[in-house]
C-alpha cells in the first residue's frame, strides 16, 4: 500500500464527522504560529490559526487562498497589497479585519517571529484603507517572489483584540489559541493530548468535515506504530513511524503509507564545516570529503529510498530555483585520497591523515545514522573522526555558539525561498548564537554580494537567476556539503480521507480531511 | 502515637539539610551544562537570532551570576515557591502537582505488585531452601531480574496491546473519553497493567530473591529449631516464624529501592506515554529547565524521604526491638 | 585465593564464574574474534541471522555486523559496568570509612551527603548528568557511579561502627596500636568483604543502567554497546526482532553471570566468617 | 522403673564431616528418671539429645535404633519438651512471649487462642516469671537471660509433655541464675513426674540433679550408670579426670604462698 | 601499691534509660597480687576492666597505676604506657582479628613496644609460645585453626609479651572446658610467680577465684560490696551478694541420696 495516494477521488466518498486521533511527538511551549513558525507548532496550530495563503499543488503560483484572496506587489517593490476574505469570524465571535493583519505583521511577525524577522525586516508600516485591504509598505525594495513564497510560513494571523496592549510573549492565547481556522482549540492535557473541535462558523463551505481532532502525545518513536496497529490512533505524520518499520507496516491491512504531502517541507541533510580548522579551510579537503560520501548508499540505506540525493543548496523540489547544472562530487574514494595527498595531508603510519570532531545533530534518527556512516566514509580516506553525541541544547550551543566542532551534520529546512533560511547557512557576518546559520566561519565576499543583491531584486526572473548563480558558487566552493533532501512519511489508517492533498499537508488546516464511516 | 509523631517531626527536620544538598548539587549540575534554557527554547522555535536570545536570557534572569540565581532560587524555595518553568512557561508547582498523581499511581502499583508478589513467591521458594521449587523459582526470578525493563515494556506492549489487543498500548487513560467515577478508575487500571508489569517485574524478582535468602538465613536460627521442637505445623513455622522475621530486611530493602524505582520509571513512562515525573524530568533536562528539574528531583527526594519514614514506622511495628531503642528519645 | 576457591565451591559461584570467564575471554579477544571496527558497515542492511556465513547473526539497519557488535559490546558493557562499580566502591568505601571512623561533625556531614545521593533517584541523576556532560564513555561511568556509591558508603560506615566495637579492636588498642594501624589493619580488612560483596549487584545494575541510558540515546557513539544496539533494534522490533534479541540475550547472560558470582562470593564469605 | 527408651548402635554423622559426631553401642533411659548427659565441648551431647527428640538437623545422617518399648516415638512439642542452650536466640524476637508459649498448647491441646493464652499465663506463673499477665504481651528482648530461659521452659512444657530435654540451659548464664534455674527444673519435673534428660558439661551440676549419668567423649559413650555409682566408683579414666578437675569452694588454692 | 582506684563511677545512657555500671568503686592492688572480682551478670565487672584499660572513659574517679595518674594519659604516651597493663578477654575467638595468625598476634605487641627488628622478634615469638606451652610451629597457624584452650594460651602469651606489671583477666577461663581450665589457671599462677605480675581476675565463679586470688572483691549493681582475703570471703561472707554467689557454686555430690 506504499503509494502516493491520489486524494481527489476519495473525497467523494461518504464521510461524516467523527474524531480523528493523530500522534504528536512534542508539546511546544508556545503554540502560537505567528511567533513560532516551526513545523512542530504548525502541526497543531495550523488547524486553528490560518495564514494569508497556503501552499497548493495546483493553485496560482503554488498558493491557495486562505485569509487573503489576492496579493499584488508594486512595481518599485516597496509595497504589497492584500485583499482579505470577507465574512470571516474569530473563534470568539469577533469579525476578522485588516487591523488584525496589520497588528500581526507589525507587532508579531516582524519583531518576534523567527522567520518573519528576515522576511519583514524592511516592513515599515501596514496601511488598512478598509477592513478588507492591507497594504504592506517596505522601506527598501522587497521582492514579491520572496513574500509569496514565505506566505504559508510567516503569515499566521492572530486576533488584535486579544493581544493588543498585553505582553505578547506571555499572553495566555499563545497556548489557548484563538484563530479563524476550521477547528477551535478545546483542551490541552499536558503529556496526554490536545483536543480541537469543529468550528461551526468556519468560512469554508461544508468545512470542516471532522467533528474533532485529537493530538495524542506519544513521545516514544515505536509508540506511534503500535498505536496505529492497535487502532488507537488514525494517523502518524512526520515519519513518526520510523522509516525502517515502514516496509512491515505497509503490509498491515487497513494501514497505508503515504509519502506525498511534504513537498514544501523539504529537509536537507547537510555536512556543516568549521572553516576555522586549517585542514578544512582547504578547498581540496572539502572536495575530498564530498567525494568520499556515497549518496546512493545514504539514500538507500539510511533513508530506505525515501529521499533524493542533493546536488546543491537548493532542493530539487523547489523547481522554481533549482539548478542542476552545478559542480557535482561523485562517490570516488580514490579521487578523494588523491585530493588529500595533493593538499599535503599524507597518511601517517597508522593510515590517518588527521583527526576531526564530528557532531551529528540529535534531532533525527537519520542525522545520527548519517553520522555513523560519515565516520566510516572519512576513515576510508584517512580522516579519523570522533563522534560526539550531545542532546539538542548542547549541540546547539556547541555548534552555533561555541563553534566547538570540525564537522557537524545538520538538517536545515528549505522553506520555499532561498532567502528565508538557505542563504543564512553560508552568509558571513552572522553573530554567534544564531541557530541554523553559518557558524563555520566561512566567508566569501562574492557570495555575500550575491545574497545582498538578491534581497533587492524585484524581478522574479532576475532574482531566480541570481540564486542559480548562488548554487553554482556554493557547490564549487563547498562552504558546506549538501548530501540529501527528504520529505516525511505519513502513515494512516485507510479510513482517513483526503490525506496529503497539498504540499504542506501535515501543517495545513485539514478542513477537508474526513473519516470514512 | 506521640512517639510516631515525634519521630516524623525529627526525621522531616533532619532531612532539610539533605534536601538542601540535593537542591544545590542539582543546580550546579545544570549550570555546568552546555547550552541553557534559551538555547533549548530557540531550538524548539526552529531558530532565532542573537537579539531574541539576548532578550530571552534577560527575561529569564539567565544573565545574572550563578550565585545570585542560586540565592534567588533558594530564597523563593524558603517561601515554598518552586519557581517558574522556562520550558513550559508555567509554575513548576503546577507541573509537578499535575504529574505527581500519575507517578504515584505507577510507582504505588508497581511497588505493591513487586512487594506482594515478590514476598509471596519468596516465601514459596524459601519455605524449603534448596528444594526443586526453590531452585525453579529462584532461577526464573534471576532471569526476570536480568531482563531490562525497557525491553520488557516494548515486548509486553507488542504482545498484549498490538497482537492480542487485550490492553491499551499506551497512555494513562483513554483520551478525552468523558468517563468518570468507577468507569474512569477501571479505565486507568487497565492502562496501568502493562507499565506496572514492566516496571514491577524486575523489583519483584529482587524482592523475591531477598525474601528467599533472608528466609534461608532465618532457617538457621535457634528459634526456628525451637519452634520445630515445639512440634508446630510447617506452615506456622514458615509463615509465623521464618517469613515474619525475613520480612524485616525486606522492609529496609523497600526503602532503599524506592529511589531506584522512581528512576526506573523514566524509561517506562516514555515507552508507555505516561505523563509522569520521569518524562517531565527528561523534558526538564533537555529544556535545561533548572527550576523544573530541581523541583522534580526535590519532590522525588521528598517522596523517598516520606516513604522511608513510613517504612520506619512500619518497621517499628514489625520489630518490637526498634521501639525500645527509640523509646523516649 | 581461598575465597575464590570457596566461591567456586558454591553452585552459584561456579556457574557465575564460568559465565563471567567466558565473557571476559570474549571481551579480551574481541578484536581477534571479530577484527575491525564493529561500527563499520559490513554487508547489506537487515540481513537476517543464520543466512550468510560471514555474517552469522545478520546485520542491523545500517548493515553493521551484529555478531561483531555483540562481541565488542561485551567489552564496553563489561568495562563500563566494572569501571562504574569500581569507582562507586572506591569512593563509597573511602567516604564510609572516613565517616565511620571520624565520627562527630565529619560523620554527620558525610552522612548527609550520602543521604542526599541515596534519596535522589539514581537513574534520574545519571540521565541528567549524561545529558549535561555529554555521552562519552567516562562520563557514563561517572554518572552511573554517582548513583551507586551511597550504598557501599553506608554499609562501610555501618561495618566500621560495628567492628570498632569488636573485642579484637579493643585488644589491639590494649597492646598500644595507633589509630592508623587500627583502621588499616584491624578494621578495614574485616569491614571490606561484606561491602565488596555488594559489588556484584552494583556491576549488574551498572550494566543495566548503561543499557537504559543507551536506550534513551545517551551512549558513546564511538563504541558499540548492547544498550545502543537494542535501542536501534527497537524501531524494527517487529520486522527484525533479532536486532534486539541478540544483544538482549548477551545482556541477560552477563547480568545473570555477575549476579550468580556475587551470590557465590556472599555465600563463601558467610561460610568463612568465624562463628557462623 | 520402666524402660522408656533404648538406644542401640547409634551413629550420627554430619554432612561433610569425616568422623561421626556420635557413635556408641547402647544407652537406656528409664521412665520418670533423670538422666544427665555429660561431656566437654564437641563431645556430642547436643547431638544425642536431638537424636532422642528426633530433632536431628537435616544435614545429618544417622544409623542405629532408638526404641520406645512402652509407647510410640514421642512427638516433639507434644510428648517431649526441648529447651535450648542459648536463651537469647531460642525465642523469636518479633513475636510476643504469650504467643510463643501458647502456640504449642494451641496446636497440641487444641485450645482456642484465648484458652491457650490463659494456659500460657499459668505456665509463666509456674516458671516463676514475675508479672505473668504483663509478660504475655511483652517481647523477649524485654527480659533478662534467666527470665528468657524460664519462658523457654514454659513454652516447652506447654503441651504437658512427659519428657523434658534440657540442653545446657544454664551455660550462658551466671552461676546465681544457674542455681535458680536448676532448682526450678528440679521442682517442675518432680511435680509432674516427668522424665528429664539434662545435658551439661558440669559434672557437679549433674550430680545434684540426676539419678543416672551418661558420660560422652568425642562421640563415644565412655560410661553410664547410676549417678551415685559413677561418681563414687568411676570406671573410666576420663570420668576420673572430670571428677578430679572439678573445682569446688573447698578445693585447695593454686597459690603456693598465700601470704602475699 | 601498684594500682589504686578511687571513687570510679561510670554511667551508660541507652535511650532515656540510664545504667550505673560503676558506682563509686575504690580498691587497691599490690605488686604480684591477684584480686579476684566476683559478681553476678551485669554487676559491672567488665565495665571496670574496660575503664582500667582505657577502652571506655570513666565519668568520675581516679586511677593511679605505677605512680602515674593513669586516666589523664593520652595519645602516644598512653600507647607507650599500655605495655604495662594488659588484658585477656573472655570470648577467646572474638578477641583476635579473624585474619591473624598466631605469629602475627604475638608479633604485634613486640613490634609496637620492643623496638627490635623483625628477625629478632621471631625469636621472641618462639620464646613466648614456648612459655605458654605451645609448640613453636604454631606461629604460622591461623587463629581460627586452633582449639579454644590453645587460643587462650595465645591470648595469655600476647598479654605477657610486653612484660606488663598488671593483667586484667575478664572471665578468662569461663568458656573453657574444665580439664583445660585447670591447666590455664596453673599457667597463670606460674607466670605470676615467675614475673611478679599482678592480676585483676574477673569471674562469677567463686570456686575459680578461690583458686587464684589472694583477695576477692564482690560486686553488686556497680558497687563493691565486700572485699577481703579469699578464704575470709568464702568462709565468712558478709554481703547477700557474696552469700548468693557462694550458694550457687554446684557441689559435687558423690554419695547416693
Ligand atoms: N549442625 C551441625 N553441622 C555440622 N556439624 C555439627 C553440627 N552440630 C554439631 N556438629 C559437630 O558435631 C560434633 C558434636 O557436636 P555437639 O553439638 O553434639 O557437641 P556438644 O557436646 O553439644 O558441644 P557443646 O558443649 O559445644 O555444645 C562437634 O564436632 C560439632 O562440630
Ligand atoms: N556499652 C554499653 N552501653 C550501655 N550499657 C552498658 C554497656 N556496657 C555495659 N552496660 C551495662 O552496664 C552494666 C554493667 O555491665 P558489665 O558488662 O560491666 O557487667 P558484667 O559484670 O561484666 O556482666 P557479665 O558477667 O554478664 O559480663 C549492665 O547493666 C550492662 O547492661
Ligand atoms: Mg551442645
Ligand atoms: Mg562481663
Amino acid at each position: 500500500a506504499m503509494v502516493a495516494m491520489p486524494a481527489l477521488p476519495r473525497a467523494k466518498e461518504k464521510a461524516s464527522g467523527g474524531r480523528l486521533i493523530v500522534a504528536a511527538d512534542s508539546e511546544p511551549k508556545n503554540l502560537n504560529p505567528a511567533i513560532v513558525a516551526s513545523n512542530g507548532v504548525f502541526f497543531i496550530a495550523s488547524k486553528v490559526i490560518e495564514p494569508l495563503a497556503e501552499a497548493a499543488f495546483n493553485g496560482e503560483g503554488g498558493l491557495a487562498r486562505r485569509l487573503a484572496t489576492s496579493w499584488e506587489g508594486s512595481e518599485d517593490g516597496l509595497s504589497v497589497t492584500f485583499k482579505l476574505r470577507e465574512g470571516v469570524k474569530w473563534h470568539d465571535g469577533r469579525a476578522f479585519t485588516s487591523a488584525d493583519v496589520a497588528y500581526s505583521a507589525m507587532n508579531v511577525w516582524k519583531p518576534l517571529q523567527n522567520l518573519g524577522r528576515i522576511v519583514f525586516a524592511n516592513l515599515e508600516a501596514v496601511d488598512t484603507p478598509d477592513a478588507n485591504t492591507a497594504v504592506f509598505r517596505f522601506s527598501r525594495p522587497t521582492p514579491l517572489q520572496l513574500i509569496r513564497n514565505a506566505l504559508p510560513v510567516v503569515s499566521s494571523v492572530i486576533p488584535k483584540h486579544v493581544f493588543d496592549g498585553t505582553d505578547i510573549a506571555s499572553n495566555p492565547a499563545n497556548t489557548k489559541l484563538i484563530g479563524t481556522g476550521p477547528f477551535r482549540f478545546a483542551e490541552y492535557k499536558p503529556g496526554e493530548f490536545y483536543r480541537l473541535t469543529r468550528n461551526e462558523d468556519y468560512w469554508g463551505k461544508g468545512e470542516p468535515k471532522l467533528d474533532e481532532i485529537i493530538f495524542r502525545v506519544l513521545p516514544d518513536r515505536a509508540g506511534a506504530a503500535s498505536a496505529l496497529e492497535a487502532e488507537e490512533i488514525h494517523l502518524a505524520a512526520f515519519s513518526a513511524v520510523p522509516l525502517s518499520d515502514l516496509d512491515r507496516i505497509s503490509k498491515v491491512p487497513g494501514i497505508e503509507v503515504i509519502s506525498k504531502g511534504y513537498e514544501a517541507l523539504t529537509y536537507q541533510l547537510v555536512v556543516e564545516i568549521n572553516h576555522r580548522r586549517k585542514e578544512l579551510a582547504d578547498l581540496k579537503v572539502r572536495q575530498a570529503i564530498a567525494h568520499a560520501i556515497n549518496k546512493k548508499f545514504v539514500i538507500d540505506t539510511i533513508f530506505l529510498g525515501h529521499a533524493t540525493a542533493s546536488t546543491g543548496p537548493v532542493p530539487k523540489s523547489a523547481s522554481e530555483f533549482y539548478d542542476p547544472d552545478v559542480t557535482t562530487y561523485p562517490f570516488d574514494t580514490a579521487k578523494a585520497n588523491a585530493l588529500l595527498d595533493e593538499a599535503g595531508y599524507a597518511k601517517g603510519s597508522n593510515g590517518v591523515r588527521f583527526s576531526l570532531k564530528l557532531r551529528p545533530a540529535p534531532y533525527f534518527n537519520e542525522t545520527k545514522q548519517f553520522g555513523y556512516y560519515l565516520r566510516q566514509a572519512l576513515a576510508a580516506i584517512g580522516i579519523d573522526a570522533t563522534l560526539v553525541n550531545a542532546d539538542a541544547a548542547a549541540h546547539q550551543k556547541a555548534v552555533y555558539t561555541d563553534h566547538d566542532f570540525d564537522l557537524a551534520v545538520g538538517p536545515p529546512v528549505f522553506r520555499g525561498d532561498p532567502a528565508i533560511s538557505t542563504t543564512i547557512l553560508v552568509q558571513s557576518g552572522i553573530p554567534a548564537g544564531v541557530p541554523f546559520s553559518n557558524q563555520g566561519g566561512y566567508e566569501n565576499k562574492a557570495l555575500d554580494a550575491l545574497v545582498a543583491k538578491a534581497s533587492e531584486t524585484i524581478d522574479a526572473e532576475a532574482r531566480t537567476e541570481i540564486y542559480r548563480q548562488f548554487q553554482k558558487i556554493v557547490t564549487a566552493d563547498l562552504p558546506l556539503i549538501n548530501v540529501a533532501e527528504w520529505g516525511f512519511i505519513t502513515v494512516a489508517r485507510n479510513t482517513v480521507l483526503n490525506v496529503a492533498d497539498n504540499p504542506r499537508w501535515a501543517v495545513s488546516n485539514w478542513a477537508d480531511t474526513a473519516l470514512r464511516s | 502515637m506521640a512517639r510516631a509523631l515525634r519521630l516524623i517531626r525529627r526525621r522531616l527536620i533532619g532531612s532539610i539539610p539533605v534536601l538542601l544538598i540535593v537542591v544545590v548539587l542539582t543546580f550546579l549540575l545544570l549550570q555546568s551544562a552546555s547550552g541553557d534554557a534559551v538555547d533549548a527554547y530557540l531550538l524548539s522555535m526552529g531558530g532565532g537570532d542573537a537579539a531574541i536570545a539576548q532578550s530571552l536570557r534577560q527575561s529569564y534572569g539567565l544573565d545574572q551570576s550563578e550565585i545570585a540565581r542560586l540565592w534567588l532560587y533558594l530564597s523563593s524555595l524558603a517561601r515554598l515557591d518552586l519557581g517558574w518553568s522556562v520550558a513550559f512557561g508555567r509554575p513548576v508547582a503546577d507541573l509537578i502537582l499535575e504529574r505527581l498523581p500519575n507517578t504515584l499511581l505507577l510507582m504505588g502499583s508497581a511497588t505493591a505488585l513487586a512487594f506482594g508478589l515478590g514476598t509471596s513467591l519468596g516465601i514459596v521458594a524459601g519455605a524449603r531452601p534448596e528444594s526443586t521449587t526453590d531452585k525453579v523459582v529462584s532461577a526464573l526470578s534471576l532471569i526476570l531480574y536480568a531482563i531490562p525493563s525497557f525491553w520488557l515494556g516494548l515486548v509486553l506492549s507488542i504482545v498484549f496491546a498490538v497482537q492480542l489487543r487485550w490492553l491499551p498500548s499506551s497512555g494513562i487513560e483513554t483520551i478525552a473519553s468523558g468517563k468518570s467515577g468507577f468507569a474512569r478508575a477501571a479505565d486507568i487500571a487497565l492502562h496501568l497493567i502493562l507499565p506496572v508489569g514492566a516496571l514491577g517485574v524486575i523489583y519483584m524478582a529482587l524482592f523475591l530473591r531477598v525474601m528467599r535468602s533472608a528466609m534461608a538465613e532465618v532457617w538457621k536460627l535457634d528459634f526456628v529449631a525451637f519452634a520445630r521442637a515445639k512440634g508446630l505445623s510447617r506452615s506456622r513455622i514458615v509463615l509465623r516464624h521464618v517469613a515474619r522475621n525475613a520480612l524485616l530486611p525486606l522492609v529496609t530493602m523497600l526503602g532503599l529501592q524506592s529511589a531506584a524505582m522512581l528512576g526506573g520509571s523514566v524509561v517506562i513512562e516514555s515507552i508507555f506515554a505516561i505523563p509522569g515525573f520521569g518524562r517531565l524530568a527528561q523534558e526538564a533536562v533537555t529544556g535545561r529547565d533548572t527550576p523544573l528539574l530541581i523541583g522534580i528531583i526535590l519532590t522525588s527526594a521528598l517522596l523517598v524521604v516520606l516513604v522511608n519514614l513510613l517504612l520506619d514506622l512500619v518497621y517499628a511495628l514489625l520489630d518490637p526491638r526498634v521501639g525500645a531503642a527509640e523509646e523516649g528519645a | 585465593m581461598t575465597l575464590l576457591r570457596q566461591t567456586i565451591g558454591t553452585g552459584e559461584g561456579a556457574i557465575g564464574a564460568a559465565i563471567l570467564s567466558l565473557l571476559i575471554l570474549i571481551a579480551v579477544f574481541a578484536s581477534v574474534l571479530c577484527p575491525g571496527d564493529p561500527l563499520n558497515i559490513a554487508g547489506p542492511p537487515l540481513t537476517p541471522p543464520f543466512t550468510q556465513g560471514s555474517l552469522p547473526l545478520g546485520t542491523d539497519s545500517l548493515g553493521r555486523d551484529l555478531l561483531a557488535g555483540v562481541v565488542h559490546g561485551t567489552r564496553t558493557s563489561l568495562s563500563v559496568g566494572l569501571a562504574a562499580a569500581a569507582a562507586a566502591m572506591a569512593f563509597g568505601v573511602c567516604i564510609g570509612l572516613a565517616a565511620g571512623f571520624s565520627g562527630g561533625i565529619v560523620d554527620e556531614a558525610l552522612m548527609r551527603l550520602v543521604d542526599a545521593f541515596q534519596i535522589v533517584p539514581g537513574f534520574l541523576l545519571a540521565l541528567a548528568f549524561v545529558s549535561v556532560a555529554g555521552s562519552s564513555a567516562h562520563v557514563i561511568v561517572i554518572a552511573i557511579a554517582l548513583g551507586a556509591w551511597a550504598g557501599p558508603a553506608r554499609l562501610m560506615r555501618a561495618q566500621v561502627l560495628s567492628i570498632r566495637e569488636r573485642e579484637y579492636v579493643a585488644a589491639a588498642r590494649v597492646i598500644g596500636a595507633g589509630p592508623a594501624e587500627i583502621v588499616f589493619k584491624e578494621i578495614l580488612p574485616n569491614a571490606l568483604p561484606p561491602v565488596l560483596s555488594l559489588s556484584a549487584i552494583i556491576v549488574a545494575a551498572a550494566i543495566l543502567t548503561e543499557s537504559a541510558l543507551s536506550f534513551l540515546g545517551l551512549s558513546d557513539p564511538n563504541v558499540v554497546t548492547w544498550g545502543s544496539m537494542m535501542s536501534e533494534g527497537r524501531n524494527v522490533l517487529r520486522s527484525a526482532t533479532w536486532l534486539s534479541i541478540f544483544p538482549g540475550l548477551a545482556l541477560l547472560t552477563t547480568v545473570i553471570g555477575i549476579y550468580l558470582l556475587g551470590e557465590g562470593v556472599t555465600k563463601a564469605i558467610g561460610r568463612g566468617r568465624p562463628g557462623s | 522403673m520402666t524402660l522408656l527408651c533404648s538406644i542401640r548402635s547409634l551413629r550420627v554423622t554430619y554432612h561433610g564431616q569425616a568422623n561421626p559426631a556420635l557413635d556408641f553401642a547402647a544407652l537406656d533411659i528409664q521412665a520418670g528418671g533423670r538422666l544427665a548427659i555429660i561431656g566437654e565441648s564437641g563431645s556430642g551431647k547436643t547431638t544425642l539429645a536431638r537424636a532422642i527428640a528426633s530433632l536431628l538437623p537435616e544435614n545429618s545422617k544417622h544409623t542405629g535404633e532408638i526404641l520406645w518399648p512402652a509407647r510410640s516415638t514421642p512427638l516433639p512439642g507434644r510428648d517431649l519438651g526441648f529447651v535450648f542452650q542459648d536463651p537469647s536466640a531460642s525465642l523469636n524476637p518479633v513475636l510476643t512471649v504469650g504467643e510463643q508459649v501458647a502456640e504449642g498448647a494451641r496446636r497440641h491441646l487444641r485450645l482456642s487462642w484465648h484458652d491457650a493464652l490463659r494456659h500460657a499465663r499459668d505456665l509463666l506463673e509456674r516458671v516463676q516469671l514475675p508479672d505473668p499477665e504483663k509478660a504475655l504481651k511483652a517481647y523477649p528482648h524485654q527480659f533478662s537471660g534467666g527470665q528468657r530461659q524460664r519462658i523457654a521452659i514454659a513454652a516447652a512444657l506447654a503441651a504437658q509433655p512427659s519428657i523434658l530435654v534440657a540442653d545446657e540451659i544454664t551455660s550462658a548464664l551466671d552461676m546465681v541464675v544457674q542455681a535458680q534455674l536448676v532448682a526450678l527444673l528440679n521442682e517442675l519435673v518432680r511435680d509432674a513426674g516427668m522424665t528429664l534428660i539434662f545435658v551439661t558439661h558440669d559434672i557437679a551440676l549433674a550430680s545434684g540433679l540426676a539419678d543416672r549419668l551418661a558420660i560422652l567423649k568425642q562421640g563415644k559413650l565412655v560410661e553410664t550408670g547410676a549417678a551415685a555409682k559413677v561418681l563414687a566408683e568411676p570406671e573410666s579414666s576420663y570420668t576420673r579426670t572430670l571428677i578430679a578437675s572439678h573445682r569446688s569452694l573447698s578445693s585447695p588454692s593454686l597459690l603456693r604462698d598465700t601470704s602475699a | 601499691m601498684l594500682l589504686s582506684v578511687e571513687n570510679l563511677t561510670k554511667r551508660y545512657l541507652s535511650g532515656s534509660r540510664q545504667t550505673t555500671a560503676l558506682d563509686d568503686v575504690s580498691f587497691t592492688l599490690g605488686k604480684g597480687e591477684t584480686l579476684g572480682l566476683a559478681g553476678v551478670s551485669g554487676s559491672g565487672k567488665s565495665t571496670l576492666a574496660r575503664v582500667l584499660l582505657r577502652l571506655v572513659p570513666a565519668d568520675t574517679g581516679k586511677v593511679h597505676f605505677e605512680g602515674e595518674d593513669w586516666l589523664t594519659l593520652s595519645g602516644a604516651s598512653l600507647r607507650r604506657r599500655r605495655a604495662r597493663m594488659q588484658m585477656v578477654f573472655q570470648d577467646v575467638l572474638a578477641a583476635f582479628n579473624p585474619r591473624a595468625t598466631v605469629g602475627s598476634v604475638l608479633d604485634d605487641p613486640l613490634r609496637i613496644h620492643s623496638g627490635k627488628r623483625a628477625r629478632d622478634r621471631k625469636q621472641d615469638v618462639a620464646t613466648l609460645l614456648d612459655r605458654v606451652g605451645l609448640p613453636t610451629g604454631f606461629a604460622d597457624r591461623s587463629i581460627r585453626e586452633i582449639s579454644g584452650g590453645q587460643r587462650q594460651r595465645v591470648a595469655i602469651a600476647r598479654a605477657i609479651a610486653t612484660r606488663p606489671s598488671l593483667i586484667v583477666l575478664d572471665e578468662a577461663v569461663s568458656a573453657l572446658d574444665v580439664s583445660i581450665r585447670e591447666t590455664i589457671l596453673e599457667l597463670l599462677v606460674e607466670l605470676q610467680q615467675e614475673r611478679g605480675i599482678s592480676y585483676l581476675f574477673i569471674s562469677h565463679d567463686l570456686a575459680v577465684l578461690r583458686a587464684v586470688s589472694h583477695r576477692i572483691a564482690v560486686m553488686d549493681a556497680g558497687r563493691i560490696v565486700e572485699t577481703g582475703a579469699a578464704s575470709q570471703i568464702i568462709d565468712r561472707p558478709q554481703s547477700p551478694a557474696a552469700r548468693a554467689l557462694i550458694a550457687a557454686v554446684p557441689r559435687l555430690v558423690t554419695d547416693a541420696r
